[in-house]
């Protein structure tokens, strides 16, 4: 029987695999992934409560989630966009000019 | 009559005014005329105040006179308020009439000087001082003349300020004076504490009636305290080194500065404050002993001093140790009666001394004196005069002076400080002639150049030497043993205690007059003693002298360099304090206080680079904080009951 | 008539008016500023004379709303304790304006700091709000910063930092100190008020006490300065200009001791009372290493810097001698100081201006070629030794006398301080002005012009004024002594201590208590 | 839930927004009607600014009480008023000084203007939101509109570096946001502030670690946005990427808004748990406030200390918020408004002072600023000694209402350190007027980009200074009402 923890424990490994893949990966795009990846998780997050808690409100949260995540998306792929059109690469451990 | 004792201080300080403010403006004899006039005027008042005080009954010859509140913070009250009684109008008459003398003497001496009136501004301040600080009725006022006395002595030592000597000699006066005040303040902040009061009648009623038993532990810390101020200022064994260097001023300052008046200033406040010295016999013996031992240490240096004013110099320190040594057996009387009688020869001695440099155009070194008689005749005499004086023979002021303290020595003291009395007696009658017959007799050694103008001094200088001659001659008779009239005047300032009438009926210690007159044969012997050896040595065998320096080499040297006391204090005291403060500065101040403050400032600067450094640029960098940061603090949140 | 307000805010005036001004016509604005200084001074002069000296109760008083919310008022008066230090503030103001006639960078900025020091330091000793207190303490911070680091010698840069955050290192522990004041008066009395006369009836436990009285005294400390914290006082002296030491020797350090006097003391009786051996062994310390380290220095004004170490310790130890002698005698010590410090920056900032150096290796028998200027240095460094007859023995023998009724092992290492004093300044003296003519240069200087004659004869006048009759001044302060000597309680030192001093209760108790300054306010709130 | 209750739908307590938005579409539709040439774009400032006034002047609350609508999601009551006042401030203060800035960078596009308009829609949604939902999109909204900004000048790659780092990081820090709001919905059962305040005052504090852990994840969301220490590392190089007006309106707007949300959330939802969060609030604010101040000592460029100097004004703010009593909300409030003026201010002169291109920008070249522009230099002054606390500006009463705040409530060791660390920011502001006033100056200041508007911001700023430094009464008084409703 499938209760709400195995989802919550599903997610939870989902969240952490989004995080570490922001931390390893190098290349932008792939971190923005990652980052959509850690969103998804929390949108599974929210149904399974949503569920059993049998509220709507869950529900009505991962609307919210995936438009944000939308536009975020847009946002970040142009600004991927400009630093490709810039500097030709896309690896973010090119693109530390700013330090100390 | 008794009232107008507020012109005594108002005129020299007119005086001071006058000179110098616009002095420079005055013509030189005008200069004279306000300075000498306004110490006259003073003169003149003191013999009225004193035939005031004379007409009032021997019981209450006490008058004060209230000017104004000077410092009033609760319970500490000091007017200023101007006392005269026997023992100041004294002293006023000593300090006017010598000071008046030495300020005409001064005109003809200093008349080539360029800082004329700065001089006179100074020596009418100094007159001022002293007489604040003979007529003050409370401990501060007084303090406040001691320490303006002392000032203007730096002023007038370092006259001459172009030389080095002078000025460092005029720097070590105030200093030694101010050691020596140190003392004294504490002495007097004592004295509030105990008595709840810093005036003079207050404090030796409460004294003499309150139930303070001799020997009583505060007294006698007053009194010591009070000791130490005294021994800085007169020049006693601890706190002498100021006087010998002193003689860098003018001359007629070195007679009225450090012969007759400041360094009397010791002497004086010990018998002003006899009531509480009666109280503490350690304090007693403690002066007798540092006085007896002055007397002999300075006539022993003053032997073999080459110097003429050096000579003069020792050999007041060493007249000062008779007095305290008087004042410290008890015989006040006798201490205050030979400080007069020293005042008036020594002052002779050293304006004599001020006229053959004169003459000598500036030549201070006696070796190259010698056979002056017949060129300076009028200078010889009164010198001479004075030497006989100070030598003690009779009927000159200082035999009888110094054989009463003699006498008192003996009959109150105990035998040990007669012993050292007569032998300083003996150094002093020796030293005294030695220089008669350097400067005076025997071959001529002056130089060639100063031989042409060595001239006799003017008027204005020779003849305030032949009043101090009289002076000298017939002082003494005030105090011939038997009708001693000065013990009869001041016998009331000192409550008629202690001091044994020479002759007739004597409280306490029985003594015939068999005994006095004995002792008088005996000083005079001692006296002509050394007179004679002195002749022998200088003016019969004059090569003597050099052979006894070579048998005795060490002692000669010994006695020349002053024991090297000099150089004992620098190394004990002077130069291990400048050594410290350097190290006090350098490490404490720039090392520990600013090191640790620019420490901090370094520290917090290190610590900002290296945290500059987290910020590396990269972005995976930044999301590792982030994750380090949500670990850290998921664990806090959820685990961490911690009390905090 | 706000006569306070009127002091505080008129220099302000000044400062707009002297910014209207073109900055090229540099006399113009010098003479407005002395004359508006020289303004207030005049209306300051009223205070001394409408001075009623028989009530400790404050004069001059002026409230009025300035923040309600947090219950702030610009509450100002004076008493016998703050009358003389405004005084000397608006003496000294327009005598350092007029010592700065030959500054000529930037004298319009010169001016409007001069300006808004002159402000802030009235305001200090006129507030009693504590908050107003702390706002012009602070106030008065910039305008003295900017005078060291825009007008000083070569290191003015450090010099200035480091004293403005000297300051401001103490200060801000003050303010916690009067945040916590602030709340237990709220918690005993119930309605929030900075008022310091309420502050004043406010009775704490000895725990609390001693860590406000910490905090205060840390702040009050540096600016005094004590001992330990005084490293910032010669920088800041060598680098400032003329005008600029002798505000901050003659009136800025007076903050500190005026400070422990209102705030300290009748604050926190209990925790002072434990502090004395603390506080009188870093004044005599404090003494003693000031006259030795100035003996040493070669700088003219790093010396009399040093010297200013020791004067101001003599009075920290007068104040701490809980007795009438003590305070009345510090308090006349701080004008004191401010007078004869203030004189010797002035004359050596007329000797700087001549030779353009400080070191005293570069003087030397000054004495035949500047005689009038010669016999004033003399006067000054005799009113500095406190040598009788002038203002410094007052001051001094009163605070000694004070020091030894109450402890007398405190006063008899500090009279030693004199011995010092006489040291290092008579040989100062002696190096710069007496001896012969080294330097070629020395042969041709001038003396005393007018305007140098101007600045110093109102401070000789005030010198003799004070050493000859001092009553006119200690007359004025009693009332409000012996209510701050109730307040502080003198129960702890006895009288007379020639018999052996008994162990007053006050010092068997654990002297550092735990740290929890408002332990309970926590569980209440 | 059987039926949809009639939304409260009351049009007065989103009438500001619906204006901002209008106007933001009204400026890009002008962008596009108005002439290609780039030089006279004014008429889009001056039009925003208008919509900015409008929205002002209906941003008030005639009811008096706390105005409920959106079915409880939205809330119209002082507090939010109070930020909504602050937010358009910024806003319009951001607009006077990046009106010349733009036209001298070459990046004067309308849609500069609208993006402004929209973020602080952004703001207030977030300030104004009573449930977790909203928050978190009024933060989206606002957020992304700013990466934009940031990445304005396209054809700079220090610009493009800054807005890469402040999307990424942001977009990962609201996933944790997201993840501590789904926990806390889990745990609860609702995102609604006040039911979630019931539940836990009927549970009698959280004892469920899943709720703590939610609590956690949202600390570290906000935490991110208000640059506090572990997630600050953002801060430094975007702000010195960003254009300058735009880094002038990040260090004021979105950390505003932040402090709103942390502020309601925490003092609402967790008030009653107060006991949990204030041990890891107390670390965050040490550690914000001690690793700005020291950092910032070591910064050469100016915009990178100001950047620091913002983390550690973060850090202070942190200290109201572990105080948690009244003082503390209503002391977080005056001192934002303070700081609002300070840093735009600083910042308006940093655009003045520098070159096309950002050039002298390095404090050095501050030299001698003091004697060549005097006006600017007091300006620069007042601005760098009121963010030191010292007394007559706004920033001392600021500080001296938080650490009253911070003694209150008994964190006294907390005051300590914020007193120390206001200590050592003394150094690095002191810093730049030694180097003013007391340094000979090496450079030519004269095209300087001044214009009536930036010069008005300059003006309004100071004025703000001061008169919060010397009469903040009337602003405190404000300040106090809005925090009887948050309770």
């Amino acid at each position: 029987m499938i209760t709400v923890t195995h989802y919550l424990v599903l997610s939870a490994i989902l969240f952490t695999l989004g995080v570490v893949g922001v931390l390893v990966r190098r290349n932008a795009i792939i971190i923005f992934m990652c980052i959509e990846l850690m969103l998804n998780a929390v949108n599974l997050s929210f149904v399974a409560f949503a569920h059993y808690l049998n509220s709507m409100q869950g529900q009505l949260f991962v609307f919210f989630t995936m438009t944000v995540a939308a536009a975020e998306a847009a946002v970040g792929l142009a600004i991927i966009v400009a630093v490709f059109r810039n500097k030709e690469t896309v690896n973010i451990d090119d693109i530390n000019i700013m330090k100390w | 009559m008794l009232n107008l004792v507020g012109l005594i201080l108002l005129f020299p300080l007119i005086g001071t005014a006058i000179n110098g403010l616009i002095g420079k403006r005055l013509r030189k004899e005008t200069v004279g005329y306000v300075a000498c006039g306004s110490i006259g005027l003073s003169f003149f008042i003191s013999v009225l105040v004193f035939c005031g005080l004379l007409l009032l009954p021997p019981g209450e010859r006490l008058f004060e006179k209230q000017l104004f509140s000077w410092i009033e913070s609760g319970s500490f009250k000091s007017t200023a308020g101007l006392q005269v009684d026997p023992l100041s109008s004294l002293m006023i008459l000593i300090v006017t009439g010598v000071g008046f003398l030495i300020h005409i003497y001064s005109i003809g001496y200093m008349h080539e000087d360029k800082g004329y009136h700065r001089y006179f501004c100074y020596l009418n301040l100094f007159t001022f001082s002293m007489l604040l600080l003979v007529l003050g009725n409370n401990f501060l006022l007084m303090f406040i003349g001691w320490e303006a006395v002392g000032l203007c002595s730096y002023l007038l030592i370092g006259f001459w300020f172009e030389k080095k000597s002078a000025s460092n000699a005029a720097k070590k006066a105030f200093v030694v004076n101010r050691v020596g005040d140190f003392g004294f303040a504490l002495g007097i902040m004592l004295v509030f504490l105990t008595f709840h009061s810093i005036d003079f009648t207050e404090v030796f009623s409460a004294a003499s009636h309150g139930n303070f038993e001799a020997g009583s532990f505060t007294v006698t810390i007053i009194t010591l305290l009070m000791f130490m101020g005294a021994t800085g200022k007169s020049a006693q064994i601890p706190l002498y080194t100021w006087l010998p260097d002193a003689m860098e001023g003018p001359t007629p300052v070195s007679a009225l500065i450090h012969a007759a008046t400041m360094v009397t200033a010791g002497v004086y406040m010990i018998a002003r404050c006899n009531v509480l010295y009666m109280l503490s016999p350690f304090t007693m013996t403690v002066v007798a002993s540092v006085g007896a031992v002055t007397a002999l240490f300075a006539a022993s240096i003053g032997l073999v001093q080459n110097d003429i004013k050096r000579v003069l110099a020792y050999s007041t320190i060493s007249q000062l140790g008779y007095m305290f040594l008087a004042c410290g057996v008890g015989a006040f009387t006798a201490g205050v009666f030979h400080l007069m009688t020293h005042a008036f020869f020594k002052a002779l001695l050293f304006l004599g001394s001020g006229s053959v440099i004169h003459a000598l155009s500036g030549e201070q070194d006696m070796r190259k004196m010698g056979g002056l008689r017949n060129h300076i005749p009028v200078t010889y005499k009164t010198f001479l005069v004075g030497a006989v004086a100070i030598a003690g023979i009779p009927p000159f002021a200082g035999f009888f002076s110094k054989d009463e303290i003699l006498l008192e020595s003996l009959v109150r003291g105990n035998l040990l400080y007669w012993i050292v009395g007569a032998v300083a007696a003996f150094l002093t009658a020796f030293y005294m002639f030695r220089l008669l017959f350097m400067t005076f007799h025997g071959v001529s050694r002056v130089e060639h150049h100063a031989m042409e103008h060595l001239h006799e001094s003017p008027g204005n200088m020779t003849l305030p030497l032949t009043v101090l001659a009289a002076l000298s001659f017939f002082g003494g008779f005030l105090g011939i043993p038997g009708a001693s009239v000065i013990n009869s005047f001041l016998a009331p300032v000192f409550g008629g205690h202690g001091h044994t009438e020479v002759s007739g009926a004597e409280a306490g210690v029985h003594h015939s007059a068999w005994l006095s007159s004995l002792m008088m044969v005996v000083s005079t012997a001692i006296a002509l003693a050394g007179i004679f050896l002195a002749y022998q040595m200088y003016s019969k065998k004059p090569e003597l002298p050099g052979k006894l320096a070579e048998r005795f080499r060490v002692i000669y040297k010994l006695l020349l360099n002053k024991y090297y006391v000099d150089e004992i204090y620098d190394a004990l005291f002077v130069n291990p304090i400048k050594k410290i403060s350097v190290q006090l500065w350098k490490r404490v101040d720039a090392g520990m206080i600013d090191g640790s403050v620019n420490g901090i400032a370094r520290l917090v600067g290190g610590f900002s680079n290296i945290l500059r450094l987290l910020q590396t640029g990269y972005v995976r960098n930044y999301a590792f904080y982030i994750v380090v940061g949500c670990i850290f603090i998921i664990i806090f949140a959820v685990l961490g009951k911690v009390k905090f | 008539m706000p006569i306070l307000s009127l002091i505080t805010f008129l220099p302000i005036v000044g400062v707009f008016f002297i910014l209207s001004m073109d900055s090229k016509r540099s006399e113009l604005i010098r003479v407005t500023a002395l004359l508006v200084s020289i303004v207030v001074f005049f209306i300051s002069l009223p205070l001394y004379f409408t001075f009623d000296a028989h009530t400790y109760e404050m004069q001059f008083v002026e409230k009025l709303q300035w923040i309600p919310s947090f219950g702030v008022h610009y509450h100002v008066g004076i008493d016998g304790i703050s009358l003389f230090l405004i005084l000397l503030t608006t003496f000294i103001t327009p005598i350092s304006i007029l010592a700065s006639w030959h500054i000529t960078k930037n004298v319009k900025e010169y001016m409007v700091a001069m300006l808004v020091l002159e402000t802030g330091m009235v305001g200090v000793f006129i507030s009693l709000d504590v908050f107003l207190f702390y706002v012009f303490w602070e106030l008065m911070l910039i305008p003295m910063y900017l005078l060291i680091g825009i007008w000083g010698g070569p290191r003015r840069i450090y010099a200035a930092v480091k004293f403005f955050i000297y300051t401001m290192a103490g200060s801000v522990f003050m303010l916690l100190a009067i945040i916590a004041l602030y709340f237990l008066n709220h918690r005993a009395t119930g309605e929030y008020t900075f008022n310091l006369l309420e502050f004043y009836r406010l009775d704490l436990s000895f725990a609390v006490q001693f860590w406000l009285f910490l905090a205060f005294a840390f702040a009050f400390a540096i600016k005094v300065p004590m001992f330990p914290f005084h490293t910032w006082l010669p920088d800041a002296h060598v680098e400032a200009p003329t005008a600029g030491s002798v505000i901050l020797a003659g009136v800025l350090l007076k903050m500190g001791t005026y400070g422990f006097v209102r705030f300290c003391l009748p604050l926190f009786p209990e925790a002072s009372h434990t502090f004395i051996p603390v506080i009188s062994w870093m004044a005599i310390v404090g003494i003693i290493y000031g006259g030795l380290v100035s003996m040493v220095q070669d700088d003219l004004k790093k010396l009399v810097a040093y010297s200013s170490v020791s004067h101001l310790g003599f009075v920290m130890l007068g104040i701490f001698a809980f007795n009438i002698q003590g305070i009345e005698g510090g308090i006349t010590q701080m004008i004191n100081h401010g007078l004869s410090t203030g004189a010797l920056f002035l004359i050596v900032g007329m000797l700087y201006e001549r030779r353009h150096t400080r070191m005293i290796a570069d003087f030397g028998g000054l004495t035949k070629q500047l005689p009038v200027f010669a016999t004033f240095f003399l006067i000054v460094t005799l009113s500095s030794i406190g040598l009788p007859g002038l203002n410094g023995f007052v001051g001094e023998f009163l605070i000694l006398v004070g020091t030894f009724k109450s402890r007398i092992l405190y006063a008899s290492i500090a009279t030693s301080g004199i011995i010092l004093a006489a040291v290092y300044m008579l040989w100062m003296f002696q190096r710069v002005m007496f001896q012969e003519i080294t330097h070629e240069e020395n042969k041709t200087l001038k003396d005393i012009n007018k305007r140098e004659f101007a600045i110093l004869i109102p401070i000789m006048l005030t010198i003799f004024w004070i050493g000859i009759y001092p009553n006119s001044f200690l007359r004025k302060m009693d009332a409000s002594v012996n209510h701050l000597l109730k307040q502080v309680g003198e129960k702890a030192n006895v009288a007379s201590r020639v018999h052996k001093p008994k162990k007053s209760g006050q010092l068997q108790k654990n002297v550092i208590p735990k740290i929890d300054i408002v332990p309970e306010c926590r569980t209440e709130w | 839930m059987t039926n949809i209750s009639m939304m409260t739908f009351n049009i007065l307590s989103i009438l500001p927004i619906l204006i901002l938005a209008g106007f933001g579409m009204i400026v890009l539709l002008l962008d596009v009607l108005t002439s290609r040439r780039l030089g006279e774009k004014n008429l889009l400032a001056y039009v925003s600014l208008t919509g900015i006034v409008i929205a002002a002047i209906f941003a008030r609350n005639p009811t008096g009480t706390t105005l409920f609508s959106f079915n409880e999601t939205f809330t119209i009551d002082n507090y939010s008023l109070f930020f909504n006042f602050i937010f358009l401030l910024s806003t319009g203060l951001t607009i006077l000084i990046s009106h010349s800035y733009i036209k001298r960078e070459e990046i004067n596009y309308g849609e500069y203007y609208a993006l402004l308009l929209f973020s602080t829609i952004g703001m207030m949604l977030m300030a104004a939101g009573a449930d977790l939902l909203n928050i978190y999109v009024g933060l989206e909204v606002m957020s992304i509109s700013i990466y934009i900004l940031t990445g304005f000048k396209r054809s700079k790659l220090v610009s493009n570096e800054a807005s890469l780092k402040y999307f990424l990081l942001g977009a990962f820090a609201t996933g944790f946001l997201l993840y501590g709001i789904s926990v806390i919905y889990g745990s609860t059962g609702t995102i609604n502030l006040k039911q979630i305040a019931g539940f836990i005052a009927g549970k009698g504090g959280i004892s469920d670690p899943l709720l703590l852990m939610g609590m956690g994840l949202i600390i570290i969301g906000l935490g991110f946005k208000v640059a506090s220490v572990p997630f600050h590392a953002w801060v430094p190089d975007v702000y010195e990427g960003a254009p300058t007006a735009i880094t002038a309106f990040m260090s004021v707007g979105p950390k505003a808004a932040a402090f709103a949300a942390f502020l309601r959330i925490f003092m609402t939802a967790f008030g009653s748990a107060h006991y949990e969060w204030q041990k890891i609030i107390f670390i965050l604010a040490v550690l914000t406030m001690t690793v700005g101040n020291i950092v910032a000592i070591a910064q050469t460029n100016i915009k990178r200390m100001l950047a620091y100097s913002s983390i550690a004004h973060a850090g202070y703010l942190l200290i109201a918020l572990v105080a948690a009593n009244d003082m503390g909300v209503s002391g977080t409030l005056f001192y934002i408004l303070a700081y609002t003026f300070m840093n735009i201010g600083a910042f308006a002169i940093v655009i003045v002072l520098s070159h096309k291109g950002d050039e002298f920008i390095q404090i050095n070249d501050y030299a001698g600023l003091g004697f060549k522009h005097p006006l600017l230099a007091i300006a620069m002054t007042l601005f760098m000694l009121s963010m030191a606390g010292v007394p007559p500006m706004a920033g001392f009463v600021g500080k001296f209402y938080i650490f009253s705040a911070a003694i209150k409530s008994g964190y006294v060791g907390l005051a300590v350190i914020g007193v120390v660390n206001s200590v050592i920011s003394v150094y690095y502001y002191l810093r730049i007027t030694v180097i003013m006033y007391m340094r000979e100056s090496n450079r030519e200041f004269t095209p300087l980009t001044i214009s009536p508007l930036i010069v008005a911001a300059i003006v309004i700023s100071v004025f703000g200074t001061l008169q919060l430094g010397i009469f903040p009464s009337k602003i405190m008084e404000i300040a106090h009402q809005a925090t009887f409703l948050l309770k």
